[in-house]
């Protein structure tokens, strides 16, 4: 073996071995891009999305986009607790008792509401269990100026979602899934922001 | 340098008085390309063959100076800069604590550097046509060899060979390339 | 260059494409491999189906409750319809206090022993089947009407009006006798103030107006139910500006009591005796000193006659100095003293006389008139019941009886062994159990019907001071259970009682009716104990049931806990001569040893006998986990050459027992003591055989059952059964380590830094962090703590703490966040205490002087913990607190080593999760144990959702309950507040909540006017090892002790 | 007559007739007086070709029977390591014999025991050689073999004893997704992965840039072609030529001068993991030099324990001779007396400081519940090598091994006190508790044990045991050399063309 081609070979491992790190670090939140399937399938675009009136081929004014219902609608809880807590299916029936009535989906949500049984929606954000987040202390955040920490307002002063900062767009998604890596690292990003003067204290989310 | 099928001419000594006395004797002679393969270490060869002693402790400081340098940037960088935290009351950069591993590292880096660039030096330093590996030269048993390469400006192997046994060097032999390697 | 030293280079292009790619190739594999293999597991969440509106207000998860336990109302805390943790109601008037049952009473209800459905038990002679609610009811219904007289229902003596109607309305009805028992009923008081007042109701002792305090024996302190440690504490404070000055506390008594051992000065007496002495001081006073109204009454005179002083003295071994000493200043203090009995001496043969005695004695010194012996508040202590239980038996072996309802009562347990119950049960032809388990009655019986746990079934009950509490449901029963109401209801309708026949109706009315959407009212319960119960209330409340005036009433009574009726009638004054008769015949004490019975602080009479966290509480005085030993007086134990744990023999005549002997300091040396309430056999897994059984030694003598004074022999055995000690050494020597702040009033009246000194901490060479804004810290005034250990067992139930059991004390992995150290003092001594005082020679032991500290994570700011730590699992937040991060830690333990406190917690086994591999069982017993102990189903029920349950290898310790002080900041947030200071009561830590006398005081000390800041400022604090330099956020207050004669 | 002419060397044939003194050659004095003669290294009246053979025997042959049984022996120990640790990993530290207060036990005091054993090793190649001590050049090959299988066995006591071991690799600080979260370096555990990591790799490569020029030995002397090929791998191609002479006596030097102060530094972190604790009777400045004493003196002891093992049972008496055990026994006293030394000073500064947790914790380590092992440690560690005051009792095997061993019993036991009696009582006499083995503690410490012989004999079968070319360097080269080739012709030897 020609003594030559030794220190190439050392070199093109460690090479390696860095692309596999990074890698790895790259990949330590195998939580994003994760995208159950839901017992039923629950547009969000369709109902928080934004309206799109265009003529139907009768010739009516149709919606065809969302109808813009507010997220604190159905998470009824995310300004008042820790959990944002998923909708009972009593909320879905303050509308489907008179709307929607062919639509495959809401018949067979309406099984459920007929068994009395609660609809086993799969958790798609889910935090590991050591981690005590709280939807309400985030929201409520207030700076000195007393503006919520998390913008509410875009650059041009239009109304924003909030949810965007962690959930992202999720009325533009047909199907809710991660859309942030959910690592500590993330967290820490907004948490070490100057501005935010965001606790950094580990008893701040395990405990 | 004309290119001839031998590659050298080697003879072997018996204690290591005789092969130190040869060894000046070749220097003063102007042999450039040659060198004694010997079992043990012989106090005294390099001024015998000219050589100068050796550079590995400037690499050791070198490496030594690194090592401290990472232990120091690492700890100071991970403890003061990254996510200073508050340990038990005392200062985020509480160098006490730092110092063990500076000197840690130190060691490490100089310590393992040395055996890599002793070994790669070693490897890299060899006369420029060392003696074929399968020639039984027995320099590793119990002879002190010594080998005189075919690349040397003065060489020719007649002349080579004489001169080896007027040294009292036994076993005097030309090597060639292809034949008896 | 050397022409020696050429040196070739190497060519980069040496390594081709080919060879390039192979290697990364290899490598992306890898990573990809990696990644794909860790998915987190798919988790549902699942909605409500129709969320309830009261759900709605987003108050937080938690909701509160108010009801009512074992004779104390309790304020519950649940999450998600299941209750969590117990703590004291804040607005309780009756001056009930809560025992260590209550603060342990969620491991009682979630307890998976617990019977799962009726079961016809075929009296052990085949395995239990079940059988159902339908064949069990109506079968007891149609043999009670049967059975006319001769039915008899056995139960337990707490009630309240509806119970004690429904129960008349089915003697009325179908002749159903009931006879009520009670194991621990204190007969004693009852009979002198029967005989000397005309009714059985004993006046309240009002400790809280009282300066001088002097104890025949009592047992306040060991039996908190009665709520008088509230009251104690309130005076045991020796800063002025708290009140009317520091109260005096004097006890005699022959074992050394919690009571006794916060006694300002206490005297050995045993029990026996104590009436005698009692006598003895009453002769002193009414006779010799002429004091108070009694002075000019022939008849008292008559029959103090015999208890001279000097006579008494002689006879039991008191010096007379010490009697007409303790008189004088009875004197002295007349109208400001109170004297205190009904302890276990009581129930000795010379009790009633002790109490009659003591009766004397209070009306002497005029306790009644200055209002120290409430008249208006007083209550009928809870009969024994000794004599009908007798009867009954009797009775029983009589073919009297042919049907026997059980209720709530353990008598093949408890019983006296001469009444030999079980031979009398076997007699009956039909036994229905209505206890909660298969326990030793229930084996013996036809079928056990079981009971729901109060927490599960309405019902309600009679307090003090003429308040009536609603039991009402915090949980839908966990088992197929009844409650006892709805069953003696349902038995009432059965024998035609018409409020009976009303409330099922009614209730079979409401399960026919579809469930009404979530509205105002509540929604009527299928429960008949609730239309019962409603029915009753009507009348109490003054509305008609079913009108919104009647609901709003009702929701208040039961938003507010209780209802404030009537007060009682007040106790009568004049002094009937029949009580003076107590005193003539004073039976004799007996001459060799006696033997002294008694209700541990934890257990009381069993009845939580498979109760994980009462087992592993320490008892406040021996320090023993997991069983129970016979104490026996120092002096007597070296004599008899015995150790820690050496088997023992207690012969009382008509039983025997054997049980490990235990070196109990403060002990008369004549008298030997057992634990009553162990030795259960048949409570479930984790209780069963736990300790010896004393219950049968006690005797039945003229209606009452004794369990003091009773003569008896102890013999050594050989065997060693080693006690689960929670505590390494129990003396402590102040001089050279002082780690617990004590001293006399009279010292801290002229130096108010008394008993704080210390070696000085040495300066640190580092500055300090700063903390500007909230910062935790506690006090703990060791005035106000009697070492009961509430705080201990309220903690584990907030933080999820497992139970180890005894192989895990005695392995040293106990794993409780808190412990109350206690230590006797070593007295001051010229030349100094030398190494051996740790095994408490005699002069220390023999009258102790004791001390308690509760000890937990000081929090220090220089934490030896935090520095070892190599893998960033603990250390300081920016609020002060060493925080535990239970994800990251590794486990080497260094921490827990260098803690000088030694008050963190490793988690040596998987206690949260069943380990499923029998060869590991095998291998080690101690899994089944531990699985045995935590993980059986719905014992999980318990776990506080905020906090996490550790698994095995991590360290684990007090957090300053960190979920609460978070929820905290979450309000703040909420309620838009700054966060940068708190306000006093913002956060209280489970320990603070369950403490009953308030001596854990928590806050944020930056605070501007915060409590525990002054309290942390105040002379009388200490910080524990200031030499060590770890400056801890927790100070202790001195325990001062009150001198002034 | 010169040095070398009537060498005294070729008279002295084995053990039997070395006296530990040196021989003295009448009259053969520069200016007439006695000639003193240290006695040869070398018994036997080896030549260097001898010394091959002898020593790469037992690489080349299919090993003895002996040699099966003690390997068979070795590896049962070894299994029933393996197996503790599987129930270990699966159960959880409850089977060990840790608990509040003692929350550490027999695998940290194993811990320190082998990483003290490790450290002579380093230290008998590192300071002898600078010392310039040559007996050492027939036992520095396996007192550093010595040293990399102790370190190994150390170096699985920090992993198991971590509750969670499958999260060691965080003490690692590697960057990560946590913020990123590092370590703790105010923590003398942290250190500890630093040094015992180092200390392993620089004994590692110090072991190995001395094993080259044997190597080659062996390769040359390897008929089969991948064996030749695999040690010629392994040697980097070893010539011999002296222009790798030069750098390899540079770097070795300089190994040697860093290693020694490694061993120092590396003992002296592991004492820190008990002398940065506030513990009494940990807290206190004296344990690093106490440490490192104590390193130096089991160390040697195993030293001992293994050379009287190898003595006997490979037949090395030629080579390590009863000057080289003397030469140990000497030093073994000699720490034996420090390590005594050290102890007395602890009690002294006890009562001098005055303090009490300290004068406590030093009555209760001697005369408390651990009485019986303060006992043991006192008696084996500084009045059994007293024995070594006697010659006879220096050159005697027997003597040698037993001392060694109760040497090393001593030690563990002085680790055991010192781990023990400080946690078991300290400040809090509420928080005092006992401690004791469990079955699985045992288990596990004779595993270790397995595993270290286990290793040491494998080594035994595949490397020369001892520094060959070291060894020919020490030897009388009128007796070592190699026989004449050539018949003696006209160019008479050097010596006489010299005169």
């Amino acid at each position: 073996m020609n003594g030559r081609r030794m220190p190439v070979r050392i070199l093109s491992l460690l090479l390696a071995a860095g692309l596999a790190g990074s890698l790895a670090y790259g990949l330590s939140n195998a939580r994003k891009g994760y995208e159950p399937r839901q017992p039923i399938l629950f547009r969000h675009t369709r109902m928080a999305g934004v309206p799109v009136w265009q003529k139907d081929a009768k010739g009516e004014m149709v919606n065809v986009g969302g109808f813009g219902i507010p997220c604190v609608y159905c998470h009824t809880m995310a300004y008042k607790g820790r959990h944002s807590t998923v909708p009972s299916t009593a909320v879905c029936m303050n509308c489907h008792t008179s709307v929607g009535l062919n639509k495959e989906w809401v018949l067979k949500m309406k099984e459920y509401w007929d068994r009395g049984e609660p609809i086993p929606w799969v958790k798609v954000h889910d935090l590991p269990d050591f981690v005590y987040y709280d939807h309400s202390a985030h929201l409520n955040a207030k700076d000195e100026k007393g503006e919520p920490k998390i913008p509410v307002k875009d650059a041009e002063g239009r109304r924003i979602n909030p949810c965007e900062a962690c959930h992202g767009k999720v009325e533009q998604e047909e199907i809710v899934r991660v859309q942030v890596n959910f690592n500590m690292q993330w967290c820490l990003d907004c948490h070490r922001k100057p501005e935010m003067k965001a606790p950094t204290d580990c008893v701040a989310c395990h405990r | 340098m004309m290119p001839t099928s031998t590659k050298g001419v080697l003879g072997h000594f018996r204690e290591p008085d005789e092969a130190l006395a040869a060894a000046a004797k070749v220097r003063d002679a102007g042999w450039k390309h040659f060198d004694f393969l010997t079992p043990f270490p012989i106090h005294g060869m390099e001024e015998a063959m000219g050589q100068r002693r050796s550079w590995i402790p400037i690499a050791t400081a070198v490496l030594a100076a690194c090592g401290i340098l990472f232990a120091q940037g690492l700890q100071n960088y991970v403890m003061v800069w990254d996510w200073p935290m508050n340990f038990g009351g005392k200062p985020h950069a509480s160098w006490p604590a730092f110092i063990p591993i500076t000197f840690e590292a130190m060691v490490f880096w100089a310590a393992l550097g040395t055996a890599l660039v002793a070994i790669v030096a070693g490897k890299r330093d060899t006369v420029p046509q060392p003696p074929p590996m399968v020639v039984e030269t027995g320099a590793t048993v119990d002879r002190f060899v010594l080998w005189i390469s075919a690349t040397d400006p003065k060489w020719n192997p007649a002349e080579a060979e004489t001169f080896v046994r007027s040294l009292g060097a036994q076993g005097v032999r030309l090597v060639d390339g292809g034949a008896d390697a | 260059m050397n022409p020696n030293e050429t040196s070739a280079r190497p060519e980069l292009s040496a390594v081709d494409r080919r060879e390039f790619l192979r290697l990364s190739g290899t490598l992306a594999a890898a990573a990809a491999l990696a990644s794909a293999g860790c998915q987190p597991p798919q988790e549902a969440t699942i909605p409500f189906h129709d969320m309830p509106e009261s759900l709605v207000d987003g108050l937080g998860p938690a909701r509160f409750f108010h009801t009512v336990l074992d004779g104390s109302p309790v304020l519950v805390k649940t999450r998600e319809g299941r209750p969590i943790l117990l703590a004291p109601s804040p607005n309780d008037g009756s001056g009930r206090g809560l025992t260590l049952r209550h603060h342990a009473a969620l491991m009682d209800l979630y307890d998976p022993d617990r019977a799962r459905g009726p079961l016809s038990v075929r009296r052990g002679t085949g395995a239990p089947v079940a059988s159902s609610w339908s064949a069990v009811a109506s079968d007891v219904a149609s043999r009670l009407k049967a059975a006319g007289r001769k039915a008899v229902l056995l139960r337990g003596p707490a009630s309240g009006p509806a119970l004690g109607a429904a129960v008349a309305a089915l003697s009325e009805r179908s002749g159903l006798r009931e006879v009520v028992w009670s194991p621990l009923g204190s007969d004693a008081a009852r009979e002198a103030w029967t005989r000397a007042f005309g009714s059985g109701r004993v006046a309240r002792p009002r400790l809280d107006r009282a300066d001088l305090v002097v104890g025949l024996g009592s047992e306040f302190l060991d039996r908190p139910g009665d709520g008088l440690e509230k009251d104690f504490a309130a005076r045991r404070s020796p800063d002025p500006a708290d009140g009317r000055g520091m109260s005096r506390f004097v006890q005699l008594e022959g074992r050394l009591t919690l009571t006794g051992a916060n006694a300002d000065r206490r005297i050995r007496v045993r029990d026996s005796q104590l009436a005698a002495v009692a006598a003895a001081l009453a002769h002193e006073l009414v006779v010799v000193r002429k004091v108070g109204p009694l002075a000019a009454d022939a008849a008292v005179a008559r029959a103090l006659a015999p208890y001279a002083a000097d006579v008494v003295a002689r006879q039991a071994g008191v010096p007379a100095s010490v009697l007409t000493g303790l008189a004088a200043e009875l004197a002295a203090a007349s109208g400001r003293a109170v004297v205190v009995a009904g302890g276990s001496a009581s129930s000795a043969p010379s009790g009633p006389a002790l109490e009659a005695a003591a009766l004397l004695l209070n009306l002497a010194i005029g306790a009644f008139d200055a209002g120290l012996l409430d008249r208006t508040d007083a209550e009928e202590p809870y009969a024994g019941g000794g004599a009908a239980l007798a009867a009954l038996a009797e009775e029983m072996r009589a073919g009297k009886v042919e049907l026997l309802l059980v209720a709530g009562v353990n008598p093949v347990y408890d019983a006296p062994v001469s009444l030999n119950f079980a031979e009398a049960l076997a007699k009956i032809p039909w036994v229905v159990s209505l206890n909660d388990r298969l326990d030793e009655t229930s084996l013996l019986a036809d079928v056990l019907a079981p009971a729901s746990h109060p927490l599960e079934c309405w019902g309600d009950v009679s307090l003090p001071r003429g308040f009536v509490a609603i039991q009402q449901p915090v949980i839908q029963p966990l088992f197929d259970t009844r409650g006892l109401l709805d069953l003696l209801v349902d038995w009432g309708a059965a024998v035609d009682d018409p409020a009976a026949v009303a409330a099922v109706a009614a209730a079979r009315a409401a399960l026919a009716k579809p469930p009404l959407p979530a509205s105002a009212a509540p929604p009527p319960s299928p429960s008949v104990a609730w239309h019962y119960l409603r029915a009753a209330w009507a009348t109490r409340l003054g509305h008609e049931a079913g009108t919104p005036a009647f609901d709003a009433a009702w929701n208040e009574v039961l938003r507010s806990g209780s209802w404030q009726g009537p007060a009682p009638a007040a106790v009568g004054t004049g002094l009937a001569p029949a009580a003076l008769a107590l005193l003539a015949g004073l039976p004799p004490a007996p001459s060799g040893l006696e033997l002294q019975l008694y209700p541990p602080i934890a257990l009381a009479d069993g009845r939580a006998g498979n109760n994980g966290w009462l087992h592993e509480l320490p008892d406040p005085i021996t320090r023993i986990t997991w069983g129970g030993a016979l104490s026996i007086a120092p002096r007597r134990f070296d004599e008899m050459k015995l150790r820690n744990g050496d088997l023992v023999e207690v012969d009382a005549g008509h039983a025997k027992v054997v049980a490990p002997a235990y070196r109990h300091a403060g002990m008369h040396d004549d008298e030997v003591a057992l634990p009553l309430g162990l030795g259960r056999t048949a409570c479930g897994a984790i209780g069963a055989g736990v300790g010896p059984n004393a219950f049968p030694l006690r005797l039945l003598a003229d209606g009452r059952v004794l369990a003091a004074g009773l003569p008896v022999t102890i013999r050594k055995l050989s065997g060693n059964e080693p006690l689960a000690l929670a505590q390494g050494s129990d003396v402590i020597d102040r001089d050279r380590r002082p780690l617990v702040p004590v001293t006399t009033l009279t010292a801290y009246e002229k130096d108010a830094k008394a008993g704080t000194e210390q070696v000085e901490g040495g300066p640190s060479i580092w500055p300090s962090h700063p903390y500007p804004n909230a910062r935790w810290a506690m006090a703990i005034d060791l005035s106000r703590c009697n070492g009961c250990g509430k705080c201990v067992i309220g903690c584990q139930a907030e933080n999820n703490v497992p139970v180890v059991g005894r192989h895990g004390i005695l392995d040293g992995r106990e794993m409780s966040w808190m412990r109350v150290d206690r230590y006797y003092d070593a007295p001051k001594k010229d030349g100094r205490w030398d190494a051996e005082v740790w095994d408490g020679p005699l002069e220390v032991v023999e009258e102790p002087l004791t001390l308690f500290t509760p000890m937990l994570c000081q929090h220090c700011e220089n934490a030896p913990c935090e520095t070892v730590c190599p893998f960033v699992a603990t250390m300081h937040s920016a609020d002060g607190l060493n925080q535990q991060v239970y994800n990251r830690c590794v486990g080497t333990r260094y921490c827990a080593n260098n803690c000088p406190f030694k008050v963190r917690r490793f988690n040596f086994w998987e206690y949260g999760k069943k380990q499923e591999s029998a060869l590991m069982r095998a291998l080690e017993p101690r899994i089944k144990r531990n699985a045995e102990l935590n993980t059986r189903v719905p014992m999980q029920m318990k776990n506080n959702p905020e906090v996490t349950v550790r698994s095995r290898g991590v360290m684990e310790k007090c957090s300053f309950c960190i979920q609460r002080i978070r929820a905290a900041t979450s309000d703040a947030t909420r309620g838009g507040r700054k966060k940068d200071h708190y306000p006093d009561g913002a956060v209280v830590p489970a320990c603070m909540e369950a403490c009953p006398t308030g001596a854990i005081t928590f806050g944020d000390v930056n605070a501007p006017g915060a409590k525990v800041a002054a309290l942390a400022a105040h002379p009388r604090a200490m910080k524990l090892l200031e030499s060590v330099g770890v400056k801890p956020a927790v100070s202790y207050l001195t325990k001062v002790r009150n001198d002034k004669a | 007559m010169t040095r070398h002419d009537a060498s005294p060397y070729a008279t002295v044939m084995g053990d039997g007739q070395l006296t530990g003194r040196p021989i003295v050659l009448a009259g053969a004095g520069p200016y007439g007086g006695d000639l003193e003669v240290p006695e040869p290294l070398v018994t036997g009246g080896k030549t260097w070709a001898d010394v091959d053979r002898d020593i790469c025997m037992h690489a080349e042959r299919f090993p003895t029977r002996r040699w099966w049984i003690a390997f068979a022996v070795a590896l049962s120990f070894l299994g029933l390591l393996v197996f503790s640790v599987g129930v270990l990993l699966y159960d959880g530290m409850g089977i060990l014999g840790v608990n509040h207060p003692v929350g550490w036990g027999s695998f940290i005091i194993n811990f320190v025991f082998w990483i003290g054993i490790g450290h002579a090793g380093t230290l008998i190649s590192a300071v002898l050689f600078l010392f310039r001590q040559q007996w050492r050049t027939g036992i520095n090959r396996a007192a550093e073999a010595m040293t990399l299988f102790a370190v190994a066995c150390a170096g699985i006591f920090p992993v198991l004893h971590l509750g969670r071991a499958w999260f060691a690799y965080w003490l690692v600080p590697y960057p990560n997704a946590r913020g990123p979260l590092w370590v703790n370096f105010n923590s003398p555990l942290a250190w500890d992965i630093f040094a015992i990591s180092t200390y392993g790799l620089v004994s590692l490569a110090f072991w190995y840039v001395g094993l080259l020029p044997d190597l080659a030995t062996v390769r040359d002397r390897a008929t089969h072609p991948w064996r030749k090929k695999l040690y010629n791998a392994m040697s980097f191609g070893w010539t011999g030529s002296h222009r790798m002479w030069r750098h390899y006596e540079s770097a070795y030097m300089i190994l040697a001068a860093l290693a020694t102060p490694l061993v120092f530094s590396v003992h002296t972190i592991v004492s820190f993991d008990f002398a940065t604790s506030v513990i009494p009777g940990w807290h206190t400045t004296i344990f690093p030099p106490y440490f490192v004493i104590g390193a130096i003196f089991s160390g040697f002891a195993m030293v001992i324990t293994l050379m009287t093992f190898m003595r006997g049972y490979f037949g090395m008496k030629n080579y390590i001779t009863l000057n080289h055990m003397e030469a140990m026994a000497k030093i073994l006293m000699l720490t034996g007396m420090l390590v005594g030394f050290a102890y007395s000073t602890e009690f002294f500064m006890a009562w001098y400081s005055g303090s009490e947790w300290e004068g406590f914790v030093f009555r209760n380590r001697a005369f408390g519940p651990y009485g019986w092992a303060y006992f043991i440690m006192f008696t084996c560690n500084a009045i059994v090598p007293q024995v070594f005051w006697w010659k006879k009792a220096r050159r005697n095997t027997w003597v040698l091994f037993v001392v060694s061993i109760l040497v090393n019993v001593g030690m563990w036991f002085e680790r055991y006190v010192i781990v023990v009696t400080s946690l078991h009582r300290d400040f809090l006499p509420s928080s005092w508790g006992m401690y004791a083995l469990t079955r699985w503690d045992y288990a596990i410490l004779l595993g270790s044990f397995g595993l270290f012989f286990t290793l040491f004999l494998l080594f035994v079968r595949v490397l020369p045991v001892v520094a060959i070319s070291e060894v020919k360097g020490v030897m009388d080269p009128k007796v070592a050399r190699s026989a004449p080739e050539d018949p003696p012709t006209a160019a008479a030897p050097l010596a006489a063309q010299e005169a």
